[in-house]
């Protein structure tokens, strides 16, 4: 057992995960057929998330009480309660069932075009974000409610600084640290629920893969795709971290 | 050093005042509501001098500082009265004026300065940030003012401090970098509220010392929020004493503490250790300021008062006893007691 | 009053991590107290006063047995506890108790205040858990605190009555040593006078020896017999209260009295005054010599070569100070000797 | 002196009581008692057998007889529903039970040894933290095999570094509070400090990350069951419903509302009575 744990991380070194016992082809392989697909609708999905849950959230901190504050309040807790599969379906049965608009199923590579790839992912993607951007929309509210009522705040509207220049140079860098460290935190969360959107969307991707390997117990399978996530949320976090240096001063001198 | 001249008894003249504040009331309006959390303050800072606005946590004094900065929280609103800066009435200008004025011609030096500071931004550019807003400067003319006044504070090798974050700083330098920041916009007024509290004693009187240089060169009007009766000593000319939101005498300095004229500010004299009464009771002023929501009506410190009477029930009126000398308290004013410096 | 010590610490020291590394080791220490010496006399006060980062707070913990020495002995009743553990420990909570600067997180917010103050009196099997209440409601009005006040929690009171159920919780366990941080500069200005006259009368009914650390001198002047200065993790200057207080000998101290201003305006502006210049150095490295000459107003040269000792200078005071060696002055070549061998 | 008598903080000290003062956590409340009696009562309220195949009544719409209509088999909707919110109600239980076990003890002992022992359990926890839930939990799945109970087990398993991340925060910052050190000065041992003074004292955040951790593990239940690795037919979960409902989308396109409705309604409940009783629990430390 101990042996061939240490055979398999030599081979690792090596890029080499072993080949699949149901398939029989290489699982290094496998992953990078099927890594575009589910890295599309991940990456999508954080860019919607981000674009959607930050703008939101920061429109909604900025304008406390009032109803697009309440609104997006609203929404927020509803998105985070809400399974991102159902969602898929939801969205998929309304812009590609029972209108035509979107395709249903599959996934185009960007090599076809940008809008074949667009329009596959756009549904799955935003499905998957959803719950992604109401808890950015949560957070960034908060961290902008937080800030203004710093002490900081106060000294720089004495100094005279109001509207987008206060909002600018005091507000922004500092709710955006709290928030990028939650946005690391998500893109775990993000790949992982991508397996069941997958599903729905019928697209074949590391989802897809991983599921079938856990229900044939394809050991090297599920290695291979737990190994790569990994290697991308931890990709993922390094970005994070390196953004976070270069927004928090604290960090960077530290 | 020399020590700065003592007023005595020269009455502040509202004609030659460069702040006024009149008949300001403030509510609070969330939380436990209290109509009157700030009611009727009346006071002047004349030109070029040095106000202090005492009293215990709870009294009013930091919404006072605050509502002539136009930085109330949110929960509370003014109800009347008006705040006459250079012949402008802070409360009705609108927020054009309002903000020409914070930073320029009356700066705010706050508590605090680790927190006060942005910690996102370089000390140069938050001194900088009151040149371009209020002169409109460069980035570069700016930064070069800024350099200067961070030299004028006593910050050493302040081309290179520049480019500094607040957390890369002792409190007694951020609290500098904070005054540097107060007199770039050239203010005639300084808003300081408790600015030196959070600080060392070493170097309290080290920020006492620059601002006290920077009054004499600069001819700045300071009003200085403390609780620090030893500070107001030193530092002020005259004293504004509030109470739970009421203001309850105000004199000049030597007055106050030789003759105050409420039982509140001789119990606050009284309560302060002395070297001359080593290990003897000091005296006590039971129960505590009665939070928001419940303050009594008449004579706020009524409930707390030694010397209280039926009347204290009863509103008092603001009265003048001596020079420029105020009191809020009926019985003194009608000259039945004479508190004097209770020890 | 007997003048036997009924505490005594001797060499003090302890450094605290600065920096670990990402496996949690060591990198960087500062050392917050560095060959303390402290004696307090029956029935006494000593107060020990300082700025931030001159070790007072440490003192205090090393003397309660909160924190443990790097080095040093401490002795209660002239019986080592340095090393007190299990029971021998308990019996020195016994006879000496704290009272915490924040009275605010001094007590369990889930406890009710009757608890609080009776729980020593609990852990030390003194009495059950049903004579909590009656036992409580004692010691409460022993710090005239309206005895109803047992089954109320602590935020429900003020920041004076905290104070007071703190002080009721160090007096139940009867300790013959109350030590004290900063008892008062969480509190208002009225409620401050309160707690000062609080432990000024109890010490004279019970006769409890009394250390006070604060960063006030006013306050450790009011209360204290002997007063101890520190900076940077040392003692400069140490002797009774009213001879520290009024003619200091150490250039700090003078400063720190100076930069204390006093509630008149007609003294305090007919004061000298002593601006220092400069921020204190960091604690983590400290400067060559004595530790105060970078802002010392008065240093010379061999400040910065020798590091000058605590010595006695007669009249029951001890200066560290090389501008005052004493009656039996150590030539500088013999005290620099003496520090650079330890 | 008297003491003042004001009626917030005695509020604050029952924290459910104040939660229940709010009118959204009021009907959250309303809900979840709703939701565990209808999980009780399943077997009196429902009108078939969840499990009976009536296959003439395939795709059969809402009627009388069936209020919720039928699914694939022709089984009655309503009460499979019904049967799916004992697993909506147990199934989190587990997974919070699992991780809560792991979690709690843990977290108590890397935050007071600190040190090198929490330094190596912090990083673990980070690591473990980082990787995607849903992709562990299907590595787990993996070993186990597929199930409801080995899947919450895992999804319980994939929750206790994020219950080890409070306990220890909470555990670092209630030894931090004064009251602590003055247990010691007292003469409390250790483990009347951890009892008494330090556990009571975390209870609250950890009950915050329980209730709001509960609506994350109904919605991996969800997940899994819906890709079939969780509960096993004919048991029905709200999730494996789902799925169904996908298998047949084309045949019942409306299946897929009822499941879900009642899905998001359960989580909203949880989350709903979570931020609740963190916004009262702030509101306490605050003061």
């Amino acid at each position: 057992m101990v042996e061939q744990y240490l055979r398999w991380c030599g081979d690792l070194l090596r890029g080499d995960l072993g080949d699949s016992l149901f398939t029989g082809r290489s699982v290094t392989e496998t992953i990078a057929q099927a890594a575009p697909a589910t890295l599309s609708i991940t990456g999508l999905a954080i860019v919607i998330a981000v674009v959607v849950g930050v703008g939101a959230g920061l429109v909604a901190g900025l304008r406390q009480g009032s109803w697009v504050d309440r609104t997006v309040s609203t929404a927020a807790t509803l998105g985070i309660a809400m399974p991102s599969f159902w969602v898929a379906m939801l969205l998929i049965s309304a812009f590609a069932l029972s209108n035509r608009w979107l395709p249903a199923t599959g996934y185009a590579p960007l090599s076809e075009g940008l809008w074949p790839w667009l329009s596959h992912l756009i549904l799955p993607a935003t499905a998957l974000g959803l719950a992604t951007a109401a808890e950015l929309a949560r957070h960034t509210r908060g961290c902008v409610a937080d800030v203004l009522v710093r002490p900081y705040i106060r000294t720089a509207r004495a100094r005279g600084a109001a509207g987008f220049w206060l909002v600018r140079r005091h507000l922004l860098r500092n709710a955006a640290i709290p928030v990028v460290t939650v946005l690391g935190l998500q893109a775990g969360r993000l790949l992982g629920g991508a397996i069941v959107v997958e599903v729905v969307a019928g697209i074949t991707g590391l989802g897809t893969t991983a599921i079938n390997a856990v229900l044939q117990r394809d050991y090297p399978m599920i290695q291979g795709y737990v190994l790569f996530s990994a290697v991308i949320v931890v990709l993922v976090n390094l970005a994070v971290d390196l953004a976070y240096g270069w927004i928090n001063p604290k960090v960077r001198t530290a | 050093m020399t020590a700065a001249p003592l007023a005595t008894g020269t009455a502040p003249d509202t004609a030659g005042a460069l702040l006024s504040v009149r008949g300001l009331t403030l509510d609070l309006v969330g939380g436990t509501p209290q109509p009157g959390l700030v009611q009727g303050v009346e006071f002047t800072v004349p030109k070029g001098r040095s106000v202090a606005l005492i009293g215990e946590s709870g009294c009013g004094k930091t919404l006072t500082a605050m509502a002539i900065l136009g930085l109330l929280p949110r929960a509370v609103r003014v109800v009347s009265g008006e705040i006459v800066f250079a012949g402008t009435d802070l409360l009705t200008c609108g927020p054009r004026e309002l903000r020409r004025i914070r930073g320029g011609p009356v700066g705010a030096v706050f508590q605090e300065p680790m927190s006060s500071l942005n910690p996102t931004m370089t000390v140069g550019d938050q001194i900088a940030e009151a040149r371009r807003i209020h002169f409109r400067e460069g980035r570069r003319t700016a930064r070069e003012h800024a350099r200067e006044l961070l030299d004028r504070v006593g910050i050493p090798d302040a081309r290179r401090r520049l480019d500094s974050y607040p957390h890369e700083m002792s409190g007694g330098m951020q609290q500098r970098v904070m005054i540097a920041a107060a007199i770039a916009g050239e203010p005639r007024l300084v808003v300081a509220d408790e600015p030196t509290t959070a600080l060392d004693v070493t170097i309290q009187a080290e920020i006492l010392e620059l601002l006290r240089d920077l009054r004499r060169d600069l001819g700045l009007a300071v009003l200085l929020v403390t609780h620090d009766l030893g500070v107001v000593a030193d530092f002020c000319d005259e004293v504004v004493v509030m109470y739970a939101g009421h203001v309850v005498e105000r004199a000049p300095v030597r007055d106050a503490f030789r003759t105050p004229a409420h039982p509140y500010t001789s119990a606050l004299l009284g309560s302060v250790p002395r070297s001359d009464h080593a290990r003897t009771p000091l005296q006590v002023i039971g129960g505590r300021v009665p939070p928001a929501g419940s303050f009594p009506g008449g004579c706020r410190f009524q409930p707390r008062c030694r010397h209280t009477a039926p009347a204290c029930a009863e509103p008092q009126p603001d009265t003048v006893v001596g020079s420029g000398h105020h009191t809020r308290c009926g019985r003194v004013a009608a000259g039945g007691l004479q508190p004097g410096r209770e020890l | 009053m007997t003048d036997a010590p009924v505490l005594r610490a001797t060499g003090l020291t302890k450094s605290f991590p600065l920096r670990r590394s990402a496996l949690g080791r060591v990198v960087d220490r500062v050392r917050a107290v560095d060959g303390v010496d402290l004696t307090v006399t029956a029935g006494r006060t000593l107060g020990i006063v300082g700025e931030s980062g001159s070790g007072k707070t440490t003192v205090s913990r090393l003397v309660s047995r909160l924190l443990t020495v790097d080095a040093g002995t401490v002795e209660v009743d002239g019986v080592d506890v340095t090393a007190a553990r299990g029971r021998a420990l308990k019996a020195l909570r016994a006879s000496l108790q704290m009272i915490f600067q924040d009275p605010y997180g001094a007590l369990d917010p889930t406890k009710t205040v009757g608890h609080a103050v009776a729980e020593p009196l609990l852990v030390h099997g003194r009495i059950g858990r049903r004579e909590l209440t009656d036992r409580a409601a004692d010691l409460l009005s022993r710090v005239t605190l309206d005895p109803g006040l047992v089954h109320r929690y602590p935020e429900e009171l003020s920041g004076g009555q905290r104070q007071r159920v703190c002080i009721a919780r160090a007096l139940a366990l009867e300790p013959r040593i109350l030590v004290a941080d900063e008892p008062t500069s969480a509190l208002d200005l009225s409620t401050r006078s309160e707690i000062l006259n609080l432990l000024l009368r109890l010490q004279k009914e019970n006769g409890q020896a009394i250390v006070l650390v604060s960063h006030d001198f006013a306050t450790v002047r009011h209360l204290s017999h002997r007063i101890v200065v520190m900076y940077l993790g040392r003692v400069v200057e140490e002797g009774p209260a009213a001879l520290v207080a009024g003619e200091p000998l150490h250039p700090y101290t003078e400063a720190l009295l100076s930069a204390v201003p006093v509630a008149d305006p007609d003294e305090q502006r007919g004061r000298k005054r002593i601006v220092l210049h400069g921020d204190p150095p960091d604690p983590a490295r400290p400067p060559s010599g004595c530790r105060f000459r970078t802002r010392c107003p008065v240093a010379m040269d061999e400040c910065a070569r020798i590091d000058p000792p605590l010595v006695p200078v007669g009249g029951e005071r001890s200066v560290a100070c090389l501008r005052h060696p004493g009656p039996a002055p150590v030539e500088p070549a013999a005290a620099a000797a003496i520090r650079v061998a330890r | 002196m008297s003491a003042p008598t004001t009626t917030i903080p005695a509020a604050r000290r029952r924290p459910l009581g104040a939660v229940l003062r709010r009118p959204s956590s009021a009907v959250a409340f309303a809900f979840l008692v709703l939701l565990v009696g209808s999980a009780i009562a399943a077997p009196v309220i429902a009108p078939h057998d969840p499990d009976a195949q009536e296959l003439g009544n395939r795709f059969a719409g809402v009627s009388l007889t069936h209020l919720a209509g039928a699914d694939e088999f022709g089984r009655d909707v309503l009460s499979r529903l019904l049967y799916a919110a004992r697993i909506a109600v147990t199934a989190p239980l587990i997974s919070v039970g699992v991780a809560v076990l792991i979690g709690l003890p843990t977290g108590l002992w890397a935050g007071r040894r600190r040190g090198i022992v929490d330094a190596v359990s912090g990083r673990l926890a980070d690591t473990l933290l980082s990787l995607p839930a849903l992709a562990s939990a299907l590595a787990i799945v993996a070993v186990l095999g597929p199930g409801l109970t080995n899947a919450m087990v895992a999804v319980g398993i994939i929750f206790s570094p994020t219950v080890f991340r409070v306990v220890r925060g909470a555990t670092l910052s209630v030894a931090e509070e004064t009251f602590v050190e003055s247990a010691t000065a007292i003469g409390c041992s250790t483990r009347r400090t951890l009892w008494v003074h330090i556990l009571p004292n975390i209870a609250a955040p950890l009950l915050v990350q329980v209730t709001i951790l509960m609506g994350v593990a109904l919605l991996a239940e969800a997940s899994l069951s819906f890709i079939g690795l969780g509960v096993q037919p004919p048991e029905a979960s709200w999730g494996s419903m789902l799925g169904a409902a996908y298998r047949n989308q084309y045949d019942a396109p409306y299946a897929v509302v009822p499941p879900g409705i009642a899905l998001v309604l359960t989580v909203l409940t949880f989350n709903t009575l979570g931020d609740a009783l963190r916004d009262v629990l702030a509101g306490r430390r605050a003061s």
